[in-house]
């Protein structure tokens, strides 16, 4: 194979050569196992030339095919009334009211990412809005959930910059606000980062487009972008672990290019405002071969295209180049017969490529000539249905440790320990990346990064003379820390705190996309922490009502054999009818805080698998905080109901590093303080007492810190309710948090170091 | 003495620069060019002579910092001082 | 007031502010397209923000070429007023409507931030007569190639002739390294004029202040005194 | 037949991404090196072979497009077709 690429470019024989018979070791080079290699000719009752073998090996590649997680992904809960259209299609819709859908999807692009991290994230989003954009909607928000390794070293900076520069430099250009996400590090991440895009659309409920091919004979129609060589088999890499000689993987990189992608997204969108569109599907990983492949086989039909008539940018280009290459800003799509004519118009106006190549057959058969004779002919079903699915063993290791505090010494204190939270990247601002993205465009976005637990975008248009109209809430949220000591907890914690953020920005959660990154699931306890998130999503999502609409997969997350840490990300999305009611994470004088979720009894704070654990220790231990499904619940009902009735000023909830890091967050930018109420054990304690650092660090879940100028109000309402509750103390225009006889924290000195540690990391 | 490093996208890699100018150029009413392609210079002035050593740490910049070699290829020119 | 939206492939700012002139107009602009060769006389024409053609070769360099701009500079010498906003200025100075360059930001990044701005004492122009001379506006900017460049000679020019028409100025209570001016342009300059004042060229985006739920409404407050003085 | 046109700042006009290129390459060891400026380079394929036609036309599209005069410089290279 490696002959014959080279020969690829200097001989223009090769399309002759590469429909030459292949045998098992060719198989075995495109990344397939000997018993898929037999399985196929089995299937296809003959031996498979290399055009053929190439769309099979990327058919059955992980990526495309899910093989190791199918069988699990299908125990997610997926159904509810509110849901139009769940996993399966190119991103997931659900109702929103007045006759509107909201069409999202999270997707990855981590190998891409580290191989050429501008590209590779860039590519990410456009690959994601396309997504979007396929099924009639039109984007209005990007979020990006990134992951990165140890912050100190001068790869990792190199990698966050061009991340960062590529997510801006796609969005922004592209004129979609990003307006949120989240930044890990861990070294686990060193020789592997992370970097999933998040999408949100808004289409009209009965038009949403959908990618199963209707109708023999209509036509197949190509737009877009012209196909270069670039990135010939991404989906398979994307599914192969790193080695030292991946580098020679290079060349495949793709180049998005943002310009073409606006033209594409507005085209596609006035072509969709005509009857024209039948079905559509972009042309993602494995380029025209899944698009091509997927659409007849959810149509139950076949295809026939004639490659010569595919746009080429290169000369020469063979059937095996055409169909696996991942050029972007490219879709495919089935037209009304007929109205080929008017559609080309629209295309022609946007100055992009618009090509009959095929149509729509009935044999249930992919045939592609090239050059007049027959370069592929293969039955469709094996490539989708008959994809391998494998029940891969699995252990569900739980680390049940508990971390006795009475063996923690500490010899800081509680100024010490903040002090290092906030310079941690980890839990520092994340300015230095957001301001690099353009949050503001399109006009709709009330609160992005730093300003509320989720982003709030408003719909479009929905305001009008009487009311400032209503809004969607999106988040996304993983602590990979907790999934690793615990891939149950871990997936459940992931889901609360998503819709904990949900609720803290004012809205009522709706539904989830997912990302699951994990390392190689032919390792048994890597595989087991695939089942056990998928099992702590499914029944956090089942409780709260929130069904996964859509989501996405990326394995083999492993360098030289090391894994990265499990990292299953939620990407939520809320809905608030008043988006007056939108709350902010910035209290105001003379509010008082309080925690929902926490009583006066409680003192010892969770410290297993904290950010405190690993600041004293230097390492992550023990059990993760417990999730207590009912209890989540109940504080997010409740205060959605004191929101509701207008009690609310402010809202944050209680994650990383504890509750007085969430405390400080929620007074900084208004440079307040406050004197902080402890509860009666704890008074008198000293500054270096462990039960005093574990209340003010601990990481207990199913917590909100919210802030009113109605306490009265709010606390008959609470006890009425029974909902458990701990009242922190009045916020005043002071700049220092008081604990009574324990110590003052400047805010201004935190709030320093809070906003700066990342930028100057990164100068 | 000066040196300049040329950095050209690889062969392949798509140029979406190149072709947007290329459009503009025939909008304009420039037919006769038929492919546009973008690249970088770097000019580097050294404030020592050794040429064989300047030539050895231009490279060094190249790799380490200067080129993307993922996807861009280099030349190193030696230029007299003007 | 016949207002118009100049809309370039690329242009992602146009929806934005076809809403904002719709507010304060009460009328929709007319959406001009990049190729239009004719379209009817108007009051004001603006040009918004976004990456024409991709920003690629400079910024603004290939929508600058486009067969609107004759138009639009048919418009000018008519006397007709036209605002550039971010790209739409970047735009300008491409066409030559408006002297200097607009560079990379000084710390290479796109930034995307809350800015103030300071109305400084100009000539007598729509877009700055109706603001008290040194009164401060709170609107954002979003961009990568905004530093205003220009030699010492036309700074002093620009000066002299009152065609500076805002700065970016420090706000007083912050605590923060943040350089108040976000992309390092020469003397502080955020927007300039024409040599008659009809034309204004600016970085920050008013049409995203105009909204008490969002970004404020300086933005609002700027659009609505221009409009007001341009129709005089 | 390819024409190379090579574009550099005007002297005096501030060069931010050289400068940042300074700075990172001395933070990285290499000192030898006193002043970093950043051109662009626009390659373009030509289908006709009068030498003298292609200057022509590359002058005037360097005027009219390629170049922003104000600031930049340009030179026009003609390359052997390989
Ligand atoms: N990569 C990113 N892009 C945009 N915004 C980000 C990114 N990373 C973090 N943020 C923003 O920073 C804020 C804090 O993030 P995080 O610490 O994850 O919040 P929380 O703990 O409440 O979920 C949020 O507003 C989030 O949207
Ligand atoms: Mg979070």
């Amino acid at each position: 194979m490696k002959v014959l690429k080279k020969k690829l470019y200097e001989d223009n024989k090769y399309e002759y050569m590469v429909q030459q018979e292949s045998n098992l070791e060719t198989a075995i080079e495109m990344g397939l196992t000997q018993e898929e290699f037999n399985f196929i000719c089995k299937k296809i009752k003959k031996t498979p030339n290399k055009t053929e073998l190439g769309i099979f090996s990327a058919m059955f590649s992980e990526h495309c095919s899910y093989k190791s997680s199918k069988k699990w992904l299908k125990t997610l809960p997926t159904q509810a009334p509110h849901v139009i259209q769940g996993p399966g299609e190119n991103a997931g819709v659900i109702d929103i009211g007045d006759n509107l859908a909201a069409v999202f999807k999270i997707e990855s692009h981590n190998h891409p990412s580290f191989i050429e991290p501008y590209q590779g994230s860039a590519t990410g989003v456009g690959g994601i809005l396309r997504d979007v954009f396929t099924m009639g909607a039109r984007p209005i928000a990007l979020l990006n959930a990134i992951r990165f390794g140890s912050p100190s070293k001068p790869l990792t900076k190199h990698l966050l910059s061009g991340v960062v520069k590529g997510i801006g430099g796609y969005g922004n250009c592209i004129g979609i606000p990003t307006v949120g996400g989240e930044t890990n590090f861990d070294k686990s991440y060193d020789g592997n980062i992370l970097v999933n895009a998040m999408a949100v659309g808004i289409a009209n409920k009965d038009k949403i487009f959908y990618s199963a091919a209707t109708g023999a004979n209509n036509p197949v129609i190509y737009v877009g972008a012209k196909t270069g060589r670039d990135g010939i088999h991404g989906a398979t890499m994307a599914s192969a672990e790193f080695t030292e000689s991946s580098s020679e993987k290079r060349p495949t990189v793709q180049v998005g290019d943002p310009f073409t992608g606006k033209l594409l997204l507005e085209a596609c969108l006035e072509l969709m405002n005509t009857d024209a569109v039948l079905s559509i599907q972009d042309m993602g990983a494995a380029g025209l071969t899944s698009s091509s492949v997927e659409m007849a086989s959810k149509g139950s039909l076949g295809m026939f295209l004639d490659l010569d008539l595919v746009p080429t940018r290169e000369e020469q280009m063979t059937s095996y180049e055409i169909m696996l290459s991942e050029s972007q800003e490219r879709m495919l799509m089935i037209l009304k017969p007929g109205s080929e004519e008017k559609a080309k118009q629209i295309f022609d106006k946007w100055d992009l490529d618009f090509a009959v190549i095929g149509k729509v057959t009935e044999t249930g058969r992919l045939i592609l000539t090239k050059n007049g004779s027959e370069a592929c002919n293969i039955p469709i079903s094996p490539l989708v249905e008959n994809a391998p699915e494998y029940d891969r063993p699995y252990e569900i290791i739980k680390n049940e440790k508990f971390i006795d505090l009475n063996k923690n010494i500490v010899n800081q204190t509680i100024n010490e320990i903040l002090v290092q939270m906030f310079r941690n990247p980890n839990l520092a601002s994340k300015k230095w990346i957001w301001e690099q993205y353009d949050c503001s465009v399109m006009g709709d976005t009330i609160l992005s990064s730093g300003q509320s637990d989720a982003a709030i975008v408003r719909i479009h248009g929905s305001d009008k003379d009487d009311s400032l109209g209503k809004g969607l809430a999106i988040t996304t949220d993983c602590t990979p820390r907790y999934v690793k000591a615990n891939p149950i907890e871990g997936g459940m914690q992931a889901v609360c705190e998503a819709a904990r953020n949900i609720a803290s920005s004012g809205a009522k959660p709706l539904a989830i996309t997912n990302n699951l990154n994990f390392g190689n699931p032919e390792k048994k306890e890597i595989m087991g922490e695939i089942v056990g998130s998928i099992k702590g999503i499914s029944s956090a999502a089942a409780f709260l009502n929130t069904p996964i609409v859509s989501g996405n997969v990326s394995l083999y997350n492993e360098t030289n054999g090391n894994g990265i840490l499990p990292t299953p990300v939620i990407g939520m999305v809320g809905i608030i009818e008043n988006i007056e009611n939108s709350l902010e994470i910035n209290a105001k004088e003379g509010n008082t805080l309080l925690v929902l979720g926490q009583s006066e009894d409680f003192i010892e704070g969770w410290i297993g698998s904290s950010i405190y654990q690993e600041i004293i220790h230097d390492e992550f231990d023990g059990a993760p905080p417990p999730i207590n499904l009912q209890n989540e619940k109940a504080i997010i009902d409740i205060l959605l109901n004191l929101n509701e009735q207008k009690l609310l000023s402010a809202a944050h909830d209680i994650s990383d590093g504890g509750l007085l890091p969430n405390v400080c967050e929620m007074l900084f930018r208004n440079n307040l303080g406050l004197d902080l109420n402890l509860p009666k054990k704890l008074v008198n304690k000293s500054n270096k007492d462990i039960l005093l650092h574990s209340w003010c660090f601990g990481e207990d879940q199913g917590r909100i810190i919210v802030a009113t100028n109605e306490l009265n109000k709010v606390k008959s309402i609470l006890e009425k309710q029974e909902i458990k509750f701990f009242v922190l103390g009045t916020v005043n225009s002071s700049s220092n948090l008081n604990i009574k006889s324990v110590t003052t924290i400047s805010i201004n000195d935190i709030k320093y170091i809070y906003e700066n540690s990342l930028s100057s990391i990164m100068s | 003495m000066r040196v300049i490093v040329n950095i050209s996208l690889k062969e392949g890699v798509l140029d979406p620069q190149g072709q947007a100018i290329q459009n503009s150029l025939s909008n304009l009413g420039f037919n006769n060019c038929n492919n546009v392609r973008t690249g970088k210079q770097i000019i580097l002035d050294f404030q020592i002579d050794d040429k064989e050593q300047i030539i050895t740490e231009t490279k060094k910049m190249c790799e380490s910092l200067l080129v993307n070699t993922v996807i861009e290829n280099y030349d190193i020119q030696l230029e007299k001082e003007t | 007031m016949r207002s118009g939206v100049a809309i370039f492939p690329g242009s992602n700012c146009d929806r934005d502010i076809i809403v904002a002139l719709k507010k304060v107009t009460k009328k929709i602009p007319l959406k001009l397209w990049h190729k239009d060769k004719e379209f009817p006389n108007l009051d004001l024409i603006v040009i918004p923000g976004g990456f024409s053609f991709g920003d690629y070769l400079r910024c603004g360099a290939l929508a600058a070429r486009s067969p609107i701009i004759e138009n639009i500079k048919n418009h000018v010498s008519r006397g007709g007023a036209l605002l550039g906003i971010c790209n739409g200025f970047q735009i300008l100075i491409e066409a030559g409507i408006l002297p200097g360059s607009l560079i990379r930001n000084k710390n290479l990044l796109f930034t995307c931030r809350e800015t103030t701005l300071e109305i400084q004492k100009t000539i007598k122009s729509p877009f700055t007569e109706g603001f008290e001379l040194g009164c401060h506006l709170k609107i954002p900017v979003a961009h990568n190639e905004g530093n205003y460049f220009a030699p010492k000679s036309l700074l002093d020019q620009l000066s002299s002739e009152g065609r500076i028409a805002f700065k970016y100025i420090e706000e007083k209570d912050v605590n923060s390294d943040i350089d108040y001016n976000p992309n390092g342009s020469c003397d502080d300059i955020a927007g300039i004029l024409s040599k008659n004042g009809r034309v204004l060229g600016m970085m920050p985006h008013p049409e995203r202040a105009i909204n008490s739920l969002h970004g404020g409404t300086d933005g609002l407050k700027f659009l609505t005194k221009c409009i007001e003085n341009i129709v005089g």
